[in-house]
């Protein structure tokens, strides 16, 4: 693996994907790792897309910003199409279910129902924590320990159990398919 | 009858507002008000200082002027008072024109010079994400206020009179049709004129406060805004938690363009 | 004989504003600058113009840019307490490029300071007093035909240009009676709003070359388009896009510094076969002047450099004239254009300062000269 | 050709809207009901063309027109 | 193990000043320094402390003022407008000798400009954006950690010296989050307001040596003096005796530039055998961190200059460190710092600049070095 | 009884006001009326911005603060909120609270906060020798009305009741024993108080309006001022070139130093 | 020694006093006079102690003390 | 006579002495000389002394201060102890003769009953003039004529002949004085 590890996850605006980024960066400073997590501001915020990203380290990291995500996380087809540019070479592509994505796209795309997985078998707002058990398995790139600890600190009380659960039906979904 | 669409810049648009924002409710009322009136759009300027709802100029299609924030008015009189054939209107939250640019507001009001000023109240800075302002209501939880916010409830329309305005309303974004009233009779005053629209804002207010969405905030205003003939007849208990809506002042005076021009043709040519 | 005329440097800003066509002023009363308005209250409505006292120099300077914006040739004027409080709408004036003219008559700081006293501490507050990157055009005349002039010619710049126009004058020279000859009106360049020849539906209020601008439609000529603070597109819409905003506040100095031959002006007084160069400005220009006199009589070799236009600075100019020159900056404050003279020549310098409230005597540059 | 409510319907502006509701909660008709998006879904026989949507969407996204216009 | 935290600059502010002991806070907010104020909202009344809205910057400036005058250690955060906004009332900190520490989380300007993106186009401004003569304290931290550390030399180096010291963010180090240790309480250290020794009668607040000052007696402790924005004499009344304004005047700059080996600070990286110096801050000095190691992989012989203090610039450790050699100054403004490493250094250097609201790239930086 | 002088800094003295000017009328009230409250001269700050009265504190043996033009008040704010044990008392003009002020008075109006603010109203710009305020009456002269004020006469202490001051009271350096009291009044309400002191400048609005010297203005004063009982009963006629004096609001309400105290023992220890 | 207006005399500082005449235009006894310089003299007869020339007088320039004192 | 002639006119505010030195500067300019008047400003000129100043030189004048005045006109005591100082070695004085002078004093004094003259034969607002009057007789630095014009220039509509008059008693007053 790359020393540098760049993430963006992008979706709509409440979709919690900035809580996500932070928790991940979290997770990433348990795992005794650096990481800077960052995200978009302003009038751009406000409507539609929503973007934060996360750059995971061993070393030392200075530039702070994302250049070429190695790995994209897209909720909807708004922030996909906004945020696809620029991908590294050897990108990996975690989007929904809902998400159209090119057929001759040449990075690696794990497409998964992670919406409706929370909206069905959970609570509709914890689709964020679904996608980061989903990203934990497919990149591994933070312990589940650690990623459950920094969920566990940054979630409401009260919706501990529902969190893990969420964490849990993200990673459950994303091994599935890395079985197929 | 039309909302005002083809006065709009219709390449900008959608706008930058949050789904359900009262902002655009103002808007379209203000668009309304332009075409009954029948006010030329070559000589209509909008002038806004910076806050969500000094966004709105940038989506009508007049000439418009987002300028600093709290400085609409002073951009404005400047403008109005170097062309008194220009209509001007200012658009301006409740930050804008009662926090930052309340000086501006009351030496307005004070000199009566022919604009017409929409206060877009939504009770919270928007574009900042949250803060109280001074039309915060006490009690009100704000980023800056996470305790509840411990200034007391303000009344821009009250100060707008004792300042001078000559014709001064609030309503809101539910009471639009009362609201397009308002702002056509501020058009027609000639001199300065404020119209408080009461509004939503679903996102941070709304949401801090658990009032639900945009929908349950235009219910709560209607059950929480009393017309100021009803309000004579309740109790100061019964209207603690109420606000006001009407017209509060409407008595034309002479007008500062008008006072100046006067004093040019008394003064021009004398050397 | 034509009747000599004794005038305040204030006076003759007033004569150049009326000169050069000015339509509206908006102020606020601060010493020294009080006069300005003053005189233009009384002469304003003889000529139709608009002069209007605002509740403060932050709305004098809104209200300056709105006129200007409604068509007017605008002014405001002030001193240091109230140049501090126009700098965020002279940004905006700058953003939006809006011609407008605003005259700082200097008096002595930091903050109240000495009210009525002379100082020429505000020069570096021209250049960066507002918040954000863009160049500055300022001026500072040395005696009251210059006030005149240079009023004259802040305006023809504020149209060429687009831009906020500074006039640095002092307490000296604000407030000092000399004689005047106003020249004649057709004597002197008077340059109108330049005008678009594009239909409303062409045009792009600042669709501009990067060493230029576009005409400026007044509000309420059919022309309707969109002022705003945020960076913006050539159509003067709000963008964020990297290349239209770099685009954008790169013109804004460009615009500027690729004219700066055409804006530059100075002096140069016994500079050819001098050893010494005093640099001054302003009121101290005049003392330098005087010293340099007493010096000739003594038979050292002294030549005076003197900038009008502050910003930009006459670079290359002083280069010509100064470089590897003894050089003795000489100025009002703690050494402000004595920062750019250095970082221009490369070479150290001298200086002489005084911020006391009392001009810099001739004797004191001298002194320096003689290294008394 | 005026107002004839025969010959007018109810238009709803996909780019503008951002379905917030409003309308659909104030359509005194329920002539409104929400997509999955929140965006309306207009019944042209409830419909009273009252204009009460119009009247209150933030977003210029809904309108009454004469058919065919637009 | 610890628990790790990840923060944000601004935040950092606020813990730095919570442990600084900040009892005090009055702003208005602005993006991107909004968070500083709600973070102060929430702390404030758990410790005890001040936190007020007000109407404006400038009276936050202002109410800033009165609560340090009141005995507290006071702060206030803004971005560009509301910096320049505060201008006036902070040359009366200045001319007042009150301390207090003034945050600038710099976005892209001028005017409202691009309110969410990164910048630092304040950085003149923070020097010259008041009027009149006096010198400035200024730091910009490039981490989260010495977002921390500066916020607590700032309040301490404010109270040493009795001045306003200015913070200079931006919006990268503002808004990033990364890892934070916060120190513990006890290993940095916190510098108490000073208290004067003499009795009330004998106490005068600005009789102090020309490289010091008194301390600053606190209204309501029994000291009964006279503060004003006026030029004053050594008991702080008004004063218009040359002799007295210029011993004061001066002592305002003198205090700092006197003083300026105990204050300024810097960072050097690989500079021993560096041909080629990167200056570069705050965010940027990031940046420029990826460069080095960048063309360090490649051979390029390249060292870091990056100064923690901008004003007073570290000008003796720039010339020991980049005196001929080739010197790039990369800053996210069209050039500001790069005029006072020019005058400071006196020769040619190169410069690498953005405007456009993004921040500078590594590879930015390192195509100037390689000549693309 | 005493004029006061005993808290006068006497080294200072003369001070620079012109002779005859009112504001050494107003300033002997203020400390006539701190002697009488028995206020402790340590705890006691007296803030003031830029004006010929704003001078008045250098004169004054408290803690003493001379700030900027118009921002005395919040200043003061910031001063009182970080220590509110101690007593304020803000000095100010008509142009320094009313024009480039006008938005801090509003405010600390609004959050009343316990300051006690007298106006030395000469309805001029004295300090900078003769410009029209916003409290100079429509039609009178002054530099920069050469022609006269077309501004509308302005009433700042309605003004200040609308925006929320507690106590609110007008009277003139004529009524000297009434100004005083007022003084008190204001003192001791918990809570932001006005004082519009109604005075005289001979040197600038008096030579200027051709109104004589200080006897006369005092005069005049006598004459054209009506108590607001007396007034109740006269026509806007008889009132027309009137003013009325008297106490105009006085209804204590909680004060703002309280409510944050109150804030903070919520909060205090809370992690 | 209290207020007894027997023992109590009217002071005028001429340090502070800038002759304006208030003091002398609002005795109500005519008690003071205007020197050249517009500064008043007392007239220990006429004077009825009331104290409104110290009460209005803008320089604290006059004022009734118990005699021999100041 | 010295090439540049530095003039301090003195008095208490309201006497007229700035639009004196007005009147001055002028008249030299109708002489076809140089000219440049200031002025005190500020809380100054508010309290009691008043100041005015007036270069003359038949050339370019670039200082515009005065620096060591060559004659000093007072009106009143203060204001003679106040700018008495730093005059020219060949100074000459033009008092009132309400003003008491050292009587070691080496320059050359004039006293006259400038007040007086205005008081008892004009009106007291004139002493302004009748000082100019006196000025010129002794200094004859301008013409007769060209300050006659000055004056007759700058003063109200209505009271030009009591100015000339004016005018004339100072010049009287001083020749008798000379003639002495
Ligand atoms: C001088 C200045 N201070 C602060 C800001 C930041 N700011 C932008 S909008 C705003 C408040 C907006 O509130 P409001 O006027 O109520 O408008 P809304 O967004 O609620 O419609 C603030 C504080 C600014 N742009 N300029
Ligand atoms: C920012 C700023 N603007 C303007 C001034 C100039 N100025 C000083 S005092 C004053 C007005 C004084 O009027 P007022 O407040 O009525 O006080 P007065 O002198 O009449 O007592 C002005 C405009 C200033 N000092 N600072
Ligand atoms: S933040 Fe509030 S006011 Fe701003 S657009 Fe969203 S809902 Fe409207
Ligand atoms: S009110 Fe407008 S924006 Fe909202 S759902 Fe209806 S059509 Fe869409
Ligand atoms: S026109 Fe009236 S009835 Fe028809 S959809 Fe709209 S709100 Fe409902
Ligand atoms: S100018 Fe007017 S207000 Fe100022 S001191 Fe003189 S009389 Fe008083
Ligand atoms: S009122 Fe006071 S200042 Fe005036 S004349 Fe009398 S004593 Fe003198
Ligand atoms: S005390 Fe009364 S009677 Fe005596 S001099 Fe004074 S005002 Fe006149
Ligand atoms: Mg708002
Ligand atoms: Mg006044």
């Amino acid at each position: 693996m790359k020393k540098q590890l760049e993430v963006r996850l992008s979706g709509a605006g409440g979709q919690g994907l900035i809580l996500a980024g932070i928790i991940l960066a979290e997770a990433a400073l348990y795992d005794e790792k650096n990481a800077i997590q960052s995200q978009s501001y302003g009038p751009e915020a406000r409507g539609g897309s929503s973007r934060a990203e996360v750059i995971i380290s061993d070393n030392e990291i200075h530039y702070p910003k994302v250049i070429s995500p190695n790995v994209l996380v897209s909720l909807t087809q708004d922030s996909y199409n906004k945020y696809k540019g620029e991908l590294a070479e050897d990108a990996i592509l975690i989007v929904d279910e809902t998400v159209e994505v090119e057929a001759d796209i040449k990075h690696t795309v794990y497409q998964l129902p992670l919406l409706e997985i929370a909206r069905v078998e959970l609570r509709p707002v914890v689709a964020n924590i679904v996608t980061l058990g989903a990203f934990q398995r497919i990149t591994g790139c933070v312990s589940y320990e650690s990623l459950e600890t920094a969920v566990l600190d940054r979630v409401p009380k009260g919706t501990e159990e529902l969190n893990k659960q969420a964490l849990a039906a993200g990673h459950k979904a994303a091994g599935d398919l890395l079985a197929r | 009858m039309s909302n005002g669409r083809e006065l709009l810049r219709l390449n900008k648009m959608p706008h930058i507002w949050c789904p359900g924002c009262g902002n655009g409710i103002i808007t379209s009322q203000v668009l309304r008000a332009i075409q009954e009136l029948e006010w030329d759009q070559d000589k209509t300027v909008i002038v806004s200082g910076i806050g969500c709802s000094s966004r709105a100029p940038g989506y009508l299609d007049f000439s418009t002027l987002h300028t600093t924030h709290g400085r609409a008015l002073a951009f404005a009189t400047g403008l109005k008072y170097a062309n008194p054939e220009l209509k001007v209107i200012v658009l301006t939250g409740d930050g804008d024109s009662a926090a930052i640019g309340g000086n501006h507001l009351i030496h307005a009001c004070r000199r009566n010079i022919d604009i017409t000023t929409i206060v877009f109240n939504n009770s919270i800075y928007g574009m900042t994400s949250g803060q109280y302002s001074p039309l915060t209501p006490t009690g009100s939880l704000a980023t800056t206020a996470p305790y509840g916010n411990i200034d007391r409830t303000f009344d821009l329309s009250q100060l707008a009179v004792a300042a001078g305005a000559t014709y001064v309303a609030r309503t809101t974004t539910y009471h639009t049709n009362q609201l397009r009233d308002f702002i056509k009779k501020g058009m027609q005053n000639k001199g300065f004129s404020v119209i408080e629209a009461v509004t939503h804002c679903p996102t941070y207010f709304g949401r801090r406060n658990r009032m639900g969405g945009a929908v349950e905030m235009l219910n709560w205003q209607k059950d929480h805004a009393v017309p100021i003939r009803a309000a004579e007849r309740l109790s100061e208990e019964e209207l603690a938690d109420k606000f006001i809506i009407g017209e509060f002042h409407n008595k034309p005076e002479p007008e500062y363009c008008e006072r100046y021009a006067q004093l040019i043709a008394n003064t021009k040519g004398q050397e | 004989m034509k009747k000599p005329v004794l005038m305040q440097g204030n006076e003759a800003c007033v004569h150049g504003a009326l000169a050069a066509g000015i339509g509206f002023y908006a102020g606020y009363p601060i010493t020294p600058s009080t006069e300005i308005a003053e005189l233009l209250a009384e002469e304003m409505p003889k000529v139709g113009g608009y002069f209007i006292q605002m509740e403060d120099e932050i709305s004098s300077m809104a209200a300056t840019i709105g006129a200007s914006l409604a068509g007017k040739k605008a002014m405001t004027a002030t001193s240091g307490p109230g140049f501090s409080l126009k700098q965020e709408n002279l940004g905006f004036a700058v953003m939006a490029e809006v011609p407008c003219v605003v005259v700082n008559v200097q008096r002595s700081g930091p903050s109240t300071g000495l009210p009525t006293s002379p100082a020429q501490g505000d020069v570096m507050q021209a250049r960066w007093g507002s918040h954000g990157d863009h160049a500055t055009i300022a001026l500072s005349p040395y005696s009251v035909r210059e006030s005149f002039d240079v009023t004259v010619k802040a305006f023809n710049l504020a149209e060429k240009y687009r831009t906020p126009v500074i006039i640095l004058l002092d307490e000296i020279v604000g407030h000092m009676r000399e004689r005047i000859d106003i020249p004649e009106p057709g004597t002197y360049e008077v340059l109108e709003r330049p005008k678009t020849d594009l239909s409303p539906q062409e045009y792009q209020p600042f669709d501009a070359p990067v060493d230029g601008i576009v005409p400026l439609a007044p509000f309420g000529t059919g022309y309707r388009f969109h002022i705003t603070g945020l960076t913006h597109d050539r159509t003067g819409f709000p963008s964020t896009k990297p290349a239209e905003v770099d685009y954008k506040i790169r013109r804004l100095t460009s615009k500027i510094e690729m004219n700066t031959e055409d804006i530059v002006e100075w002096e140069t007084y016994n500079c050819d076969d001098a050893d010494t160069i005093i640099v001054a400005y302003g009121g101290t220009a005049r003392s330098a002047q005087a010293t340099m006199e007493l010096a000739r009589e003594k038979g050292l070799k002294v030549g005076l450099f003197r900038p009008v236009t502050i910003w930009p600075f006459p670079e290359k100019a002083l280069i010509d004239i100064a470089k590897d020159k003894r050089v003795i900056v000489a100025e009002m404050n703690l050494g402000q254009v004595a920062l750019e003279v250095e970082r221009i020549l490369k070479q150290d310098i001298e200086k002489v300062n005084k911020i006391d409230g009392e001009p810099i005597t001739p004797q004191e540059i001298l002194d320096q000269i003689e290294g008394v | 050709m005026e107002n004839n409510p025969k010959t007018r319907v109810v238009v709803v502006n996909e780019k503008f809207c951002k379905g917030c509701g409003i309308c659909i909660a104030f359509c005194p008709k329920k002539a409104l009901t929400p997509q999955i998006n929140g965006k309306p879904v207009w019944d042209n026989d409830l419909c009273i063309r009252c204009g009460l949507c119009e009247l209150r969407c933030p977003d210029f996204a809904i309108y009454l027109v004469q058919e065919g216009e637009e």
